[in-house]
């Protein structure tokens, strides 16, 4: 049996019978740092066959920031914006992950009220990143005026977070024990207001873009990630559940709160095309905002006042030890690794399992035989962040 | 093989298909035809309105050197080490000074400086400030044409103006 | 940690790959439990834990290194999808040489190793034998040393960059601290 | 009018020109990218600076907005894209790391501190990431800047 990732020699691949016959040659195609497609500096090395992709290199490494070495250096609330800066679209998540980690080695007990706008706070954050995802995506395939409407609603989340946290984009506001601010009334009557006005939006950017036909055309069936492949890949996140697994963390092993809510987990239903194409991918992420909207609302139900910081020590010293934590951030599972030699204000070791870092891997699986157009597509549907594949 | 080829079917299918594409085609464009007088202004035009920051925003950090007692909290608290303080003792029978919160000053603060372009306006040094004399500015417009005039040295006596600046826009 | 019996499955490792000689950490308070096994069986057990009827694993979640000065450790993240009932556990590796460490690849059995395992060849230059294209991933190809280790000193120049150019470096405001900080010592051992 | 009245005004007309019409490269690179882009959306709106016809390739653009971290694997890249570039050509450092490193510079091994070491930089602009107006003012502090040019007057005039 050949095994999952080896595609073999580029040279001796046959695409189709009638390349076989010109004998055309491979031309190798260089694709990023600098390309508008690749969200980022992300450089993928294409062996192309006049128009048809034969073989992907995905090099990575043009934003490696050294984030885990400053981890090791840093006091742990200090890490915190710097686990930002990992996926900066959804900071909240980030911290969220991390936090719970360096708690869960503390025993910190977070209040309730803590637990729950930290969920607010993340379900907000998904939508946002969701919305970005939608907008890029878009513009990957050429529609520019989504891009727009995404980032109009989108403002209307940083300005929520910017008036709780301070920030735009990257919060430092997830804190071990709990929150750095709380969230006003008015606050939340305006994020009640939001969740109508998302559920309206949403449907509008469905019928903008979703079902639109020359959408489905352009995605459906292609890039198709089979979910065999996903699980030797170790896919996460959209991806997983675009290609048909019905796999949640919030469900399957329910942190924080989640526990007590009510969603469904949408999967790839292959609606069009088939489960685990692009669209599938993409339509995954448009459900999941309806998702966030109803966890949202019940939180909204569920918050009563009280505290929302537990009781933390003021210099943080972990014992020795080491948690590996999961979480489901918009881009599937992040998780750190987080190792403690005891007596030490520093953590010894911060592994970040980046979700995009596995997406990325498949690339070269599913890169043989498309267009690179086509490439393009299933390069924007699995929503990279380079800031979290190189770290 | 997972090329999009189109799948040849009967000529009913051609045309709905054309029909499909036409229609949901039209659908997109009448939403984005409808913000032509149902769209809200949201744009802002940036010099001349100015959006309200809210409260907690964290722009520029700003130190009022009066106050401060210089424990050095911040410098311990900041991630990116981009603070640099520096004091020495007084000499003997100077008057001790209070500061606004009643706190005794201690210390001669001689050097204040902030490497605003180093900070990644985290907020940490501000929340361990025991004399709340270090605080994010609502002040976001300071680009530069050197490097070096990113260095904000408190002590400097222009600090005051441009604090005033500050207080008043 | 989901939904694993660390005793049975090391028990089970033990009973179906000899000489793998799988040991349960069971640390204090609440940190995680792991098994370590023998780096040279690595590609047994791991082949084992994928196959098995009884607790399969069907995913690889990740693959991180940490550097105890002394010797180093792999740890692969053992994760099984499966909306029935997940599993998790860390699967750990010591590797005692510095100079030239080499464990066994497992990319032939999860493709998910094959960037992962050049990551820690990149962070820890712990060599993978049987790796199809063991490069570099996340520094350039030609750059020295191997970030993560504990005894890492950064280069000075590269590519004709300095790394840490000393104009950047705001040595003037530090160093004034740093002489503060002297004076202030050598103040108070003259109290003393 | 040491200067001379058809230079100033030829030099006048085409800093004019310059400076309503500089075109930005789609370049992004970290964070700052994504405030970068919603300085271009509907919210902020950098064309009416006529600075927001992103260009996809660095042959057609006069702006590059260096938005986010540089690292020495980036750096080479950096200065072909900026080399590329037609004259006149302009760089906009934005946001902490591209000005000096930023959270990065004290154990970043792989991050270049400041862009400046590879390109020269005409306008820092701060922020972690800077808001989008502060893109907007970067972006007229750099208008100022051409305004200012003595394109003609630096090579015809004589001074004294």
């Amino acid at each position: 049996m050949q095994s999952k990732w080896d595609i073999g020699e580029p040279e001796k691949r046959t695409i189709n019978s009638e390349t076989e016959q010109l004998k055309s040659e491979l031309l190798t195609l260089n694709m990023g740092p600098q390309h508008p497609a690749t969200h980022g500096v992300l450089r993928i090395e294409i062996w192309t066959d006049s128009e048809i992709v034969a073989h992907a290199i995905p090099h990575l490494g043009y934003l490696h920031r050294c984030m885990e070495k400053h981890a090791e250096n840093l006091d742990y609330r200090g890490v915190i914006p710097f686990v930002d800066r990992l996926d900066y679209l959804a900071a909240m998540n980030m911290e969220w992950t991390y936090v719970q980690a360096v708690e869960q080695m503390l025993g910190t007990e977070v209040p309730r009220r803590a637990e729950l706008l930290r969920i607010l706070t993340g379900e907000l954050q998904r939508i946002a990143s969701h919305l970005m995802a939608f907008g890029t995506y878009a513009l990957d395939l050429g529609a520019f005026t989504p891009f727009l409407y995404a980032f109009e609603t989108r403002e209307k989340i940083l300005r929520l977070f910017e008036e709780v946290s301070g920030a735009r984009l990257l919060y430092n506001y997830i804190w071990v024990g709990g929150l750095w601010n709380d969230w006003t009334d008015e606050q939340l009557e305006r994020v009640g207001q939001f969740c109508d006005f998302m559920e309206e939006e949403a449907k509008k950017y469905n019928e903008l873009v979703s079902y639109n036909k020359i959408f489905i055309e352009r995605t459906a069936n292609v890039g198709v990630f089979s979910l065999q492949d996903c699980l030797d890949y170790g896919a996460t996140g959209p991806v997983l559940r675009g290609s048909g697994m019905k796999w949640d963390l919030r469900k399957n092993k329910p942190y924080s709160l989640y526990s007590e809510f009510d969603f469904d987990v949408p999967v790839g239903d292959g609606e069009h095309g088939q489960a685990g194409d692009c669209w599938n991918r993409y339509m995954v992420r448009m459900k999941e905002v309806v998702q966030s909207v109803k966890i949202i609302r019940q939180v909204l139900e569920k918050l009563e006042p009280g505290p929302i910081m537990g009781k933390v020590p003021k210099i943080i010293k972990l014992p020795k030890g080491e948690v590996y934590v999961r979480q489901e951030c918009p881009r599937g599972e992040l998780a750190f690794h987080l190792v403690s030699e005891g007596d030490a204000k520093q953590p010894y070791r911060l592994k970040v399992k980046s979700p995009c870092f596995t997406h990325v891997s498949m690339l070269p699986r599913v890169a043989p035989g498309q267009m690179i157009a086509d490439f393009v597509a299933t390069v924007g549907s699995i929503d990279i962040v380079l800031g979290e594949v190189d770290r | 093989m997972s090329t999009n080829v189109h799948q040849t079917g009967s000529v009913k299918d051609y045309f709905l298909d054309l029909y499909n594409g036409i229609r949901t085609s039209f659908v997109g464009m009448w939403i984005t035809f409808k913000y032509v007088w149902s769209a809200k202004h949201v744009s802002i035009e940036y010099p001349e309105v100015r959006e309200v920051l809210p409260e907690r925003s964290r722009m520029r950090l700003f130190n009022d050197a009066q106050n401060c007692i210089s424990c050095t909290q911040c410098a311990m608290a900041c991630p990116v080490d981009c603070i640099y303080i520096a004091s020495e003792k007084y000499p003997e029978g100077h008057e001790v000074q209070k500061t606004s919160n009643g706190q005794p000053i201690r210390l001669k603060l001689t050097q204040f400086v902030i490497d605003t372009s180093l900070c990644c306006y985290c907020g940490l040094c501000t929340t361990v400030c025991p004399t709340e004399c270090l605080t994010h500015s609502h002040d976001y417009e300071f680009s530069q044409y050197t490097i070096d005039s990113m260095k904000y040295d408190y002590l400097a006596p222009d600090v005051v103006a441009w604090r005033d600046r500050i207080v008043k826009s | 940690m989901l939904n694993v019996d660390f005793q049975k499955l090391s028990d089970l490792i033990n009973k179906n790959v000899p000489g793998a000689n799988a040991v349960v950490n069971t640390p204090e308070g609440k940190s995680d439990s792991s098994i370590t096994v023998e780096a040279s069986s690595i590609f047994a057990v791991v082949s084992f834990l994928k196959t098995n009827s009884e607790m399969p694993f069907n995913s690889l979640h990740v693959i991180s290194g940490v550097d105890y000065v002394e010797h180093m450790e792999v740890c692969y993240m053992m994760s099984h999808f499966d909306p029935e009932g997940g599993r998790e556990f860390i699967l750990k590796i010591k590797v005692t040489d510095r100079v030239n460490p080499a464990v066994d690849s497992i990319v032939s059995l999860y493709a998910a190793a094959n960037f992962q395992e050049r990551e820690v060849y990149d962070m820890y230059g712990i060599k993978f034998n049987n790796h199809p294209d063991l490069r570099r991933i996340l520094c350039p190809d030609d750059w020295e040393g191997f970030p993560l280790r504990k005894d890492y000193v950064a280069q000075k120049v590269y590519n004709g960059m300095e790394v840490f150019p000393d104009s950047k470096m705001n040595f003037e405001d530090r160093e004034f601290i740093v002489r503060q900080a002297m004076i202030k010592k050598a103040q108070t051992q003259s109290a003393q | 009018m040491q200067d001379g009245v058809v230079l100033s005004t030829v030099d006048e007309f085409l800093n004019w020109g310059r400076k309503n019409s500089l075109w930005p490269m789609t370049f992004g690179l970290a964070c700052c990218a994504i405030e970068m882009m919603a300085t271009g959306a509907s919210k902020y709106d950098l064309e009416r600076f006529g600075c927001g016809a992103f260009m996809a390739t660095p042959r057609r653009s006069d702006l590059m907005i260096v938005a986010g971290t540089v690292t020495l694997k980036m750096a080479t890249r950096v200065k072909v894209l900026y080399e590329q570039m037609a004259e006149p050509k302009y760089v906009i450092s934005m946001g902490s790391c591209a000005n000096k490193g930023g959270p990065y510079w004290q154990h970043g091994y792989h991050v270049l501190k400041g862009v400046d070491e590879v390109v020269p930089v005409d306008v820092y602009v701060p922020g972690c990431p800077p808001r989008p107006e502060a893109l907007i003012e970067g972006v007229m502090t750099l208008q100022k800047k051409i305004a200012n040019e003595r394109l003609l007057r630096n090579k015809w005039v004589k001074h004294a």
